[in-house]
C-alpha cells in the first residue's frame, strides 16, 4: 500500500512539479560554489573593488548591494542555510509531532490529558508574535536559535491532527487483533499505526517547513537573525534596511523573496498531492 | 448551555495561562532583562533602577510567587509597566494609540479575506472540473507560500513607488487631523487600502483551499444526491445543503489559522510603516523595549483567543448538534 | 396485470474508469407493472445499485448509461432533457437510499427537508401548506408530529428511515426505489419498516423496486424476483416459486445459503469461490467458474435470459437443451 | 459435563460519558452477566446492536477491563493473574475473530507479515520455520495453494477469503477458546455458509470452543448447541439452542422471532409484539430493561429487576411473568 502510494505520488502532476522545483533548489544549494560567480562575501576581484549599489551589468547580472557584495552570489549560496533551517526545522517539528501524536493517541489516560493540554495550549497562542518574543530575548543570534525557536512553536498542529488520526487508527479492528494476539505495544505503535499515518506524516512535514521558511525569512526580516549570515531573509534585511525600494533596485528585494515563494510552493504542491492522494473523496473526482 | 459554559472556561483557562507565559517567558531566558534596560538607559539614578525593577516586576528581593501574585494584581489595574522606548510613558498609554490601527485594518481585512476565500472556495469546489478553477487554485497556492512582508513590498513598490498611486505608509496623511472630519477618513481609507490588500489576497488562499476541500467531502455525501434527486434548485443545493456543511469545520479551524494570519499581519504594517501594533512591535524589537514587546504579545494573544470564542460561539449557532451536544 | 409503469430493455451502464469501462449493469430488461413489487437480489458489487441510480438517472462523475432504453410510463429516460428529468423525478418517481443517517442533511430540520420536495415542485406552494403536508406524511410514517422540526441527529435509525420513506412518498409517486432501506438496521426495526411499507403500498398503489442482498427477506415480500449476478439478471420469475424451485445453479446456492429457523437442519453449503472482475468478465456465462454443473458450452458464450415456464426467466444452458 | 472453560460471574462493564461535566455518568454497557461455556461448545449470543454482545467479547478477550463480576477461565480469574500487562499464556488460549475481515488486516502489510506475528510473539516457531507454518495455516483455512496469497496484500483479496486468513491468524496460536464477533455479517450470502461452516469444523476436528456473536437467529440456531439472548446490556435468556428458538419464553426472544424474516412461510402479518427503540445505556430503564417495550410489562416490572431463572434444567429466563 505504501508503494501503491509512492506510485500515484509520482503520477501526480503537483508533486512531481513539487519534487522538481526541490531538487533543483538542493542541486543549487550543493554546488553553489561552483555556480555563483563570486563568494558571497567578495567584494573585489582581480579587477579591483565591486561597485557599490551597482545596476545589473553583465559582470553582476543581478547588481551589487549596498556593501558591494554581488547578489546573485549571494542569492545562491543563501540556498544553502535557507534550505537548512526549513527543512531541519521541518524535520525537528514533524519528529515532535509525531512523536507527541503516537504516544498521545495510542497510550490514551493521564499522559493524553497532559500532551493535549499543552498542545491546545500552543495552538491558540499566536506563533509569530511569541516568536518574535523569544528571538528578541536570546542575545546569541544565529541559525540554531531560529530553528529551535520555529521547532518549539511549531508541532502543535501537527501533534493534535496526527493524535486523531492515530486515535481513529487505533479504533480500527487489526490494532484489537494485534492486542488480543498479545503484540507489544511499541511494535503495535510502530508496525500497525506508523504505516497507516505515514501520508499525515509527510504533509505534516511539507507543511511544518514551508511555515519554517516563511518564518525564517520573517524573523531576520526583522533583524531577529544572524543579520550577518547569508540566507535569502537577511538579503531582505538589507535591502529593506538600505532602502532599496527608493533607489528602484528592484534586483535586491524581488529575487530573494521570488526564491522564498518558489520554494514554499514546491513544498505546498507536495502537500496538496498528498492530501489529493489519501482523501478518496478528493481523488476520486 | 453546557458547551458555551466549557467555551467560557476555556477561555477565561487559556487567557490565564497565556499571563502566565508572558510571566515567566522573561524569567526563562539567559542574563537579567532588567539589566539590559538598565544598561540602555545610561547614568539612572539607584532609584530609578529600583522604580523600573518594580514597575517591570523583575524584584529580585521578592519571592516568585509574590512577584507573580503583583504582576497578576498590575495586569487587573491595567497596569503593563513602563515603556523604554517611549520613557517614561505607561506601556498601556503607548500600546492604546496602536490598538485601534490594527483592529481596524486587521479585523476588516480578515474578514474580508475569510469571506473573498470562503465564496472562492465554495466556486472552485463546485466546478472542480473546470480550467479556471484549476488556475485560482494554482495561483493562490503560489501567493500563500510567499511572505507577508515580501508580498506588501512588491506593491509598494509597483503601486505606491513605480506608480505613485497608492502612499508608500502610514495610516493617514499628515495634514489631516480627526478635526476635518470626512478628508480624514477618506484619507484613512486611501492609506488602508493597499496594507489591506496584502493582508486580504495573501490570507485568503489559505481559507479557500480549506473550506475547497470541506466542500469536496460534503459533495459525496447522500444528503447532497439526495437534494439532487429531489430536484432542489442549484443554489439552494450548493448553498443550504452543501456549504453550509462544507463551512462548519471551516469556522472551527479559525481560530488556529488566525493566530498564523495575525503574524503575517503584523509584519505587513511593518513595511507599511503603519502605526498598528504591528509596527510597533517592530520598533520594540528593535529597542529592545521588553516591557512594551510583552504587552503587544499578551495583546495579540487575548485577541486570538477572543476571536476563537467568538468562531465556537458562531458553530453553535450553526450547528444543532452541537447545540445538542451530540458532537 | 395492469400496463406496465417500467420496461428497462437491453440496459448497459457503468464506470470509465483508469483501467477501461466498468459495464456493472449489462445488457439488462425487464418490466415492472403498476403497484408491483419486484424484488432485486444479488451480491456486493453486482451492479444492483447502479441499477438503481441509472434509474433516477443519478449516476455521476464517472457513472454513465452506455446504451438500452428506460421507458419510464411510456418515455424513455435515457436521453431526456435535463430540465424535464428534474421536474419528472422525485414526482413521479422517487428513491429511500441505503443509509437514512446521510441522507439527511445534518444542520436542516426534518421539517424543512420535506418542505424543500414540495416547494421544488410545486410551484408557489406556502410554506403553510407544505408544513402541513409534512406533518400529514409523517404521521403516516408513525412520527409524532411534534418532531417535525427535530434535526436528523435527534432521530434514532429507523425514526430516519421513515422519514426518508415519508419523504420519498410526499409527491404521491408511481415508483419508489428502495436501495437496502433497512441493511444498516436492527430486525426489529427492519420488520417494523417493512410492515410500514407494504401497508402504505396498498394503501396509495405505488410499484417499489427492493433491492437488498438478503434474499431471504425478499422471499417474503417480492410479488417477483430477479436475481443478479454480474451485472445480468440470472434468473427471473414469482418470488416464491424461485424460492420453492430455484433454476438457476447460482439461485440454487443462494437458496443453500439462508438456514431457516423452523423446520429441518440440514448441511447448508454456499457457494465457493468469488465473482469474476467486471473489467475482464469472461467471454461464457459469468457464473462458470464457481458452477459445478458447467458444461463446455457455458465457457463459449452467455446463455440468454429465456422463458423457462410461466413467468419465470433462466438464463443457463441446463434449461435450453436444444444448444448442448 | 465436564468443568466449564469460560464462566462469568456477574460481568458488568460501565463506560465513562466522556466529556467536561458528564463525569458521573456511564453507558451501562454489560450488566450482570453471567453465563458459562465447556470445552467443544458453541454458545451463540444473540441481539441487536447495542445489547453488549461486543462488549461482553471484548471483556473477554481482555480489551476491557470490567467494572464488576468475575470471568474465569480454565479454572483461573483472568483479571487476577499474576503476569505481566499482555498476559501472554492467557493470549494464547483465548483468540478472536472480528466482524469486517478489512478492517481487521492491516492494508500496509502482506499476508505473510500479518500471518508471521501470532507464530514469533508466541514463539512458536523459528524465523525458519514460520514460512511453512504460514502455509500450513492457510491450507487449513482453504486458501490453497498457498503460494498464490502468501505474498499478497489484503486489498488484493476478496472478502470470503479475507476472513479465511483472519481465521487463520486467529487459530495458528492452537487456541482453547474463539469469540467470533458477527465474523460473516460483513461477507456476501454466499460465502456465509462456508465460513460457518468452517467454524463448526475447527470445533468438531480440534475442540475448539466459540462465543459466536450474531444478530440472526436463523444462523445461531444452525451453528450453536446453545443460544444466549442479551438486550440493553443484559443476559435475558439462555438455553438450548432449538428450545430457544421454538419455545422462547421471554418476550424478547419471542420479538426477535418474529422479526426474522421466514421466507419459508411467505410473507404474512406476523405480528410484532412490541415498538419502539432500544433505550438509553446512560440512563437504562429500572426494573426489567425490557419493561419500555413489553407487551406484558406492568408496574411490578417497572420497579423490579429479574433474576436470571432456571426453568428447566439449562433453560434461564430473566422475566417476572414466566
Amino acid at each position: 500500500m505504501i508503494k501503491d502510494m509512492l506510485k500515484l505520488f509520482i503520477e501526480n502532476k503537483k508533486a512531481m512539479l513539487g519534487l522538481i522545483i526541490l531538487s533543483m533548489f538542493i542541486i543549487v544549494a550543493v554546488f553553489a560554489p561552483l555556480i555563483a560567480p563570486f563568494e558571497p562575501k567578495q567584494r573585489e576581484d582581480a579587477a579591483g573593488e565591486f561597485p557599490l549599489r551597482s545596476e545589473p551589468t553583465s559582470k553582476h547580472l543581478l547588481g551589487t548591494t549596498h556593501a558591494g557584495y554581488d547578489i546573485l552570489s549571494r542569492l545562491i549560496y543563501g540556498t544553502r542555510l535557507t534550505l537548512l533551517v526549513g527543512m531541519v526545522t521541518g524535520i525537528i517539528t514533524t519528529f515532535v509531532a509525531l512523536a507527541l501524536g503516537l504516544i498521545s493517541g495510542y497510550f490514551k489516560g493521564r499522559v493524553d490529558d497532559v500532551i493535549s493540554f499543552v498542545n491546545s495550549i500552543f495552538l491558540v497562542i499566536p506563533s509569530l508574535p511569541l516568536i518574535i518574543v523569544v528571538a528578541s530575548y536570546i542575545t546569541i543570534k544565529g541559525v540554531l536559535p531560529i530553528i529551535l525557536v520555529l521547532s518549539l512553536t511549531g508541532w502543535a498542529w501537527g501533534a493534535r491532527v496526527i493524535r486523531s488520526q492515530v486515535l481513529s487508527v487505533s479504533e480500527r479492528e487489526f490494532v484489537k487483533v494485534a492486542e488480543v494476539l498479545g503484540e507489544n505495544p511499541f511494535i503495535i505503535v510502530f508496525r500497525e499505526i506508523l504505516p497507516n499515518i505515514i501520508s499525515l506524516v509527510m504533509a505534516t512535514f511539507f507543511t511544518s517547513t514551508l511555515a519554517a521558511i516563511i518564518g525564517e525569512a520573517t524573523l531576520e526580516f526583522i533583524g531577529l537573525g544572524n543579520v550577518s549570515a547569508v540566507t535569502w531573509g537577511t538579503m531582505l534585511y538589507w535591502a529593506q534596511n538600505n532602502a532599496a525600494l527608493l533607489y528602484n533596485a528592484w534586483w535586491w528585494f524581488l529575487p530573494p523573496g521570488l526564491f522564498i515563494g518558489l520554494l514554499g510552493t514546491s513544498f505546498a504542491l507536495m502537500n496538496f498531492a498528498i492530501d489529493e492522494i489519501s482523501n478518496p473523496k478528493i481523488r476520486k473526482r | 448551555m453546557r458547551y458555551f459554559l466549557r467555551r467560557t472556561m476555556w477561555l477565561i483557562f487559556a487567557i490565564f495561562v497565556a499571563l502566565t507565559i508572558n510571566f515567566i517567558l522573561p524569567r526563562l531566558m539567559p542574563g537579567d532583562p532588567a539589566m539590559i534596560i538598565i544598561n540602555q538607559l545610561d547614568g539612572l539614578q539607584p532609584q530609578a533602577i529600583d522604580s523600573i525593577r518594580a514597575a517591570f516586576g523583575l524584584e529580585t528581593d521578592k519571592s516568585i510567587f509574590v512577584q507573580y501574585w503583583d504582576y497578576l494584581v498590575n495586569i487587573s489595574q491595567g497596569d503593563l509597566g513602563v515603556s523604554i522606548s517611549h520613557y517614561p510613558a505607561k506601556v498601556w498609554d503607548v500600546l492604546a494609540k496602536a490598538l485601534p490601527w490594527t483592529i481596524g485594518l486587521m479585523g476588516i481585512a480578515t474578514v474580508l479575506s475569510f469571506i473573498f476565500g470562503t465564496m472562492l472556495g465554495i466556486a472552485i469546489a463546485w466546478k472542480r472540473k473546470s480550467k479556471v478553477s484549476d488556475a485560482i487554485l494554482g495561483l493562490f497556492l503560489f501567493i500563500r507560500s510567499f511572505p507577508y512582508f515580501w508580498f506588501g513590498l512588491i506593491l509598494v513598490y509597483f503601486f505606491a513607488f513605480k506608480n505613485p498611486w497608492f502612499p508608500l505608509g502610514g495610516a493617514h496623511s499628515i495634514s489631516v487631523t480627526t478635526a476635518d472630519g470626512w478628508a480624514y477618513i477618506k484619507s484613512i481609507i486611501y492609506h488602508g487600502l493597499l496594507p489591506g490588500a496584502v493582508i486580504t489576497i495573501s490570507s485568503l488562499g489559505y481559507w479557500m483551499l480549506t473550506i475547497r476541500n470541506n466542500m469536496i467531502n460534503v459533495l459525496a455525501e447522500d444528503y447532497i444526491t439526495v437534494a439532487k434527486a429531489k430536484g432542489l434548485s442549484i443554489n439552494r443545493i450548493k448553498n443550504t445543503y452543501a456549504a453550509r456543511n462544507a463551512i462548519l469545520p471551516s469556522i472551527s479551524g479559525f481560530a488556529m489559522a488566525f493566530g498564523f494570519v495575525i503574524g503575517g499581519s503584523l509584519v505587513t504594517e511593518m513595511v507599511f510603516s503603519y502605526p498598528g501594533v504591528g509596527f510597533m512591535l517592530f520598533q520594540a524589537v528593535q529597542q529592545q523595549d521588553y516591557p512594551l514587546l510583552q504587552a503587544i504579545f499578551l495583546f495579540i494573544t487575548v485577541g486570538v483567543l477572543i476571536s476563537n470564542f467568538i468562531a465556537d460561539i458562531l458553530i453553535m449557532l450553526l450547528d444543532p448538534r452541537i447545540r445538542d451536544g451530540a458532537k | 396485470m395492469a400496463e406496465n409503469i417500467l420496461e428497462i430493455k437491453h440496459l448497459v451502464a457503468g464506470y470509465e474508469t483508469r483501467l477501461g469501462s466498468l459495464l456493472a449493469v449489462d445488457d439488462l430488461s425487464f418490466s415492472l407493472a403498476k403497484g408491483e413489487f419486484i424484488g432485486i437480489a444479488g451480491e456486493s458489487g453486482c451492479g444492483k445499485s447502479t441499477l438503481a441510480y441509472a434509474i433516477m438517472s443519478l449516476l455521476e462523475d464517472n457513472g454513465m448509461i452506455f446504451s438500452g432504453e428506460i421507458n419510464f410510463k411510456g418515455k424513455n429516460l435515457v436521453g431526456l432533457k435535463k430540465a424535464d428529468l428534474k421536474k419528472m423525478r422525485w414526482d413521479q418517481m422517487s428513491m429511500v437510499f441505503q443509509s437514512a443517517m446521510n441522507a439527511l442533511n445534518p444542520v436542516l430540520k426534518i421539517s424543512d427537508q420535506l418542505v424543500d420536495v414540495m416547494q421544488a415542485h410545486q410551484k408557489g406552494i406556502s410554506v403553510k401548506k407544505a408544513r402541513q403536508k409534512a406533518a400529514e406524511m409523517l404521521e403516516l410514517v408513525d412520527i409524532p408530529v411534534d418532531r417535525l422540526d427535530a434535526y436528523p441527529h435527534q432521530l434514532s435509525g429507523g425514526m430516519k428511515q421513515r422519514v426518508m420513506i415519508a419523504m420519498a412518498m410526499i409527491l404521491n409517486p408511481d415508483l419508489i426505489i428502495m436501495d437496502e432501506p433497512t441493511t444498516a438496521l436492527d430486525v426489529v426495526v427492519q420488520r417494523n419498516i417493512i410492515k410500514k411499507i407494504e401497508e402504505l403500498r396498498i394503501k396509495f398503489d405505488f410499484s417499489v423496486i427492493f433491492i437488498t442482498h438478503d434474499l431471504s427477506l425478499l422471499v417474503e415480500i417480492s410479488d417477483r424476483l430477479a436475481i443478479m449476478y454480474a451485472g445480468k439478471i440470472i434468473e427471473f420469475g414469482q418470488a416464491q416459486r424461485i424460492y420453492e424451485q430455484p433454476e438457476h445453479p447460482y439461485t440454487k446456492g443462494l437458496m443453500n445459503s439462508f438456514p431457516p429457523l423452523l423446520g429441518d437442519l440440514e448441511e447448508f453449503g454456499g457457494i465457493p469461490g468469488k465473482p469474476p472482475d467486471l473489467l475482464k468478465p469472461p467471454a461464457g456465462c459469468r457464473f462458470y467458474p464457481r458452477c459445478e454443473k458447467r458444461m463446455d458450452i457455458c465457457h463459449q458464450k452467455m446463455p440468454d435470459l429465456i422463458n423457462t415456464g410461466q413467468e419465470r426467466q433462466t438464463a443457463c444452458y441446463l434449461y435450453q437443451g436444444g444448444h448442448k | 459435563m465436564s468443568d466449564p472453560i469460560l464462566e462469568l460471574k456477574d460481568v458488568a462493564m460501565h463506560f465513562p460519558v466522556s466529556g467536561f461535566g458528564r463525569s458521573k455518568q456511564v453507558v451501562h454497557a454489560m450488566d450482570q452477566v453471567s453465563f458459562s461455556l465447556q470445552r467443544g461448545e458453541i454458545l451463540a449470543l444473540v441481539g441487536e446492536s447495542g445489547s453488549g454482545k461486543t462488549t461482553t467479547a471484548k471483556v473477554i478477550a481482555k480489551l476491557h477491563q470490567p467494572t464488576s463480576g468475575e470471568i474465569i477461565f480454565n479454572g483461573e480469574n483472568i483479571y487476577q493473574r499474576k503476569t505481566n500487562k499482555r498476559d501472554l499464556g492467557y493470549r494464547k488460549n483465548v483468540q478472536m475473530i472480528f466482524q469486517d475481515p478489512f478492517g481487521a488486516l492491516n492494508p500496509t502489510h502482506t499476508i505473510r507479515s500479518i500471518l508471521e506475528r501470532p507464530f514469533l510473539i508466541h514463539k512458536l516457531a523459528s524465523r525458519e520455520q514460520v514460512e511453512a507454518k504460514i502455509k500450513e495455516v492457510l491450507v487449513q483455512v482453504g486458501l490453497e495453494p498457498p503460494e498464490q496469497f502468501i505474498d499478497k496484500f489484503p486489498h488484493e483479496l476478496s472478502g470470503g477469503q479475507l476472513q479465511r486468513v483472519n481465521i487463520a491468524r486467529a487459530i495458528s496460536v492452537d487456541p482453547i477458546l474463539l469469540l467470533a464477533d458477527e465474523p460473516t455479517s460483513m461477507l456476501d450470502v454466499s460465502i456465509r455458509m462456508i465460513i460457518m461452516n468452517m467454524i463448526k469444523k475447527f470445533r468438531d476436528e480440534e475442540g475448539i470452543s466459540y462465543l459466536y456473536i450474531t444478530h440472526n437467529l436463523a444462523g445461531a440456531r444452525y451453528i450453536a448447541d446453545r443460544i444466549a439472548v442479551m438486550y440493553a446490556g443484559m443476559m435475558m435468556e439462555i438455553g438450548p439452542a432449538e428450545e430457544v428458538i421454538q419455545k422462547a419464553y421471554h418476550p424478547y426472544t419471542k420479538l426477535l422471532r418474529s422479526a426474522a424474516p421466514q421466507p419459508e412461510k411467505g410473507f404474512q402479518e406476523s405480528e410484532l409484539t412490541a415498538k419502539g427503540d432500544i433505550p438509553s445505556l446512560v440512563n437504562p430503564p429500572t426494573g426489567c430493561r425490557f419493561h419500555t417495550r413489553c407487551p406484558q410489562a406492568d408496574a411490578e416490572c417497572k420497579e423490579l429487576i429479574p433474576e436470571l431463572r432456571e426453568i428447566k434444567p439449562g433453560h434461564q429466563v430473566r422475566c417476572l411473568k414466566v
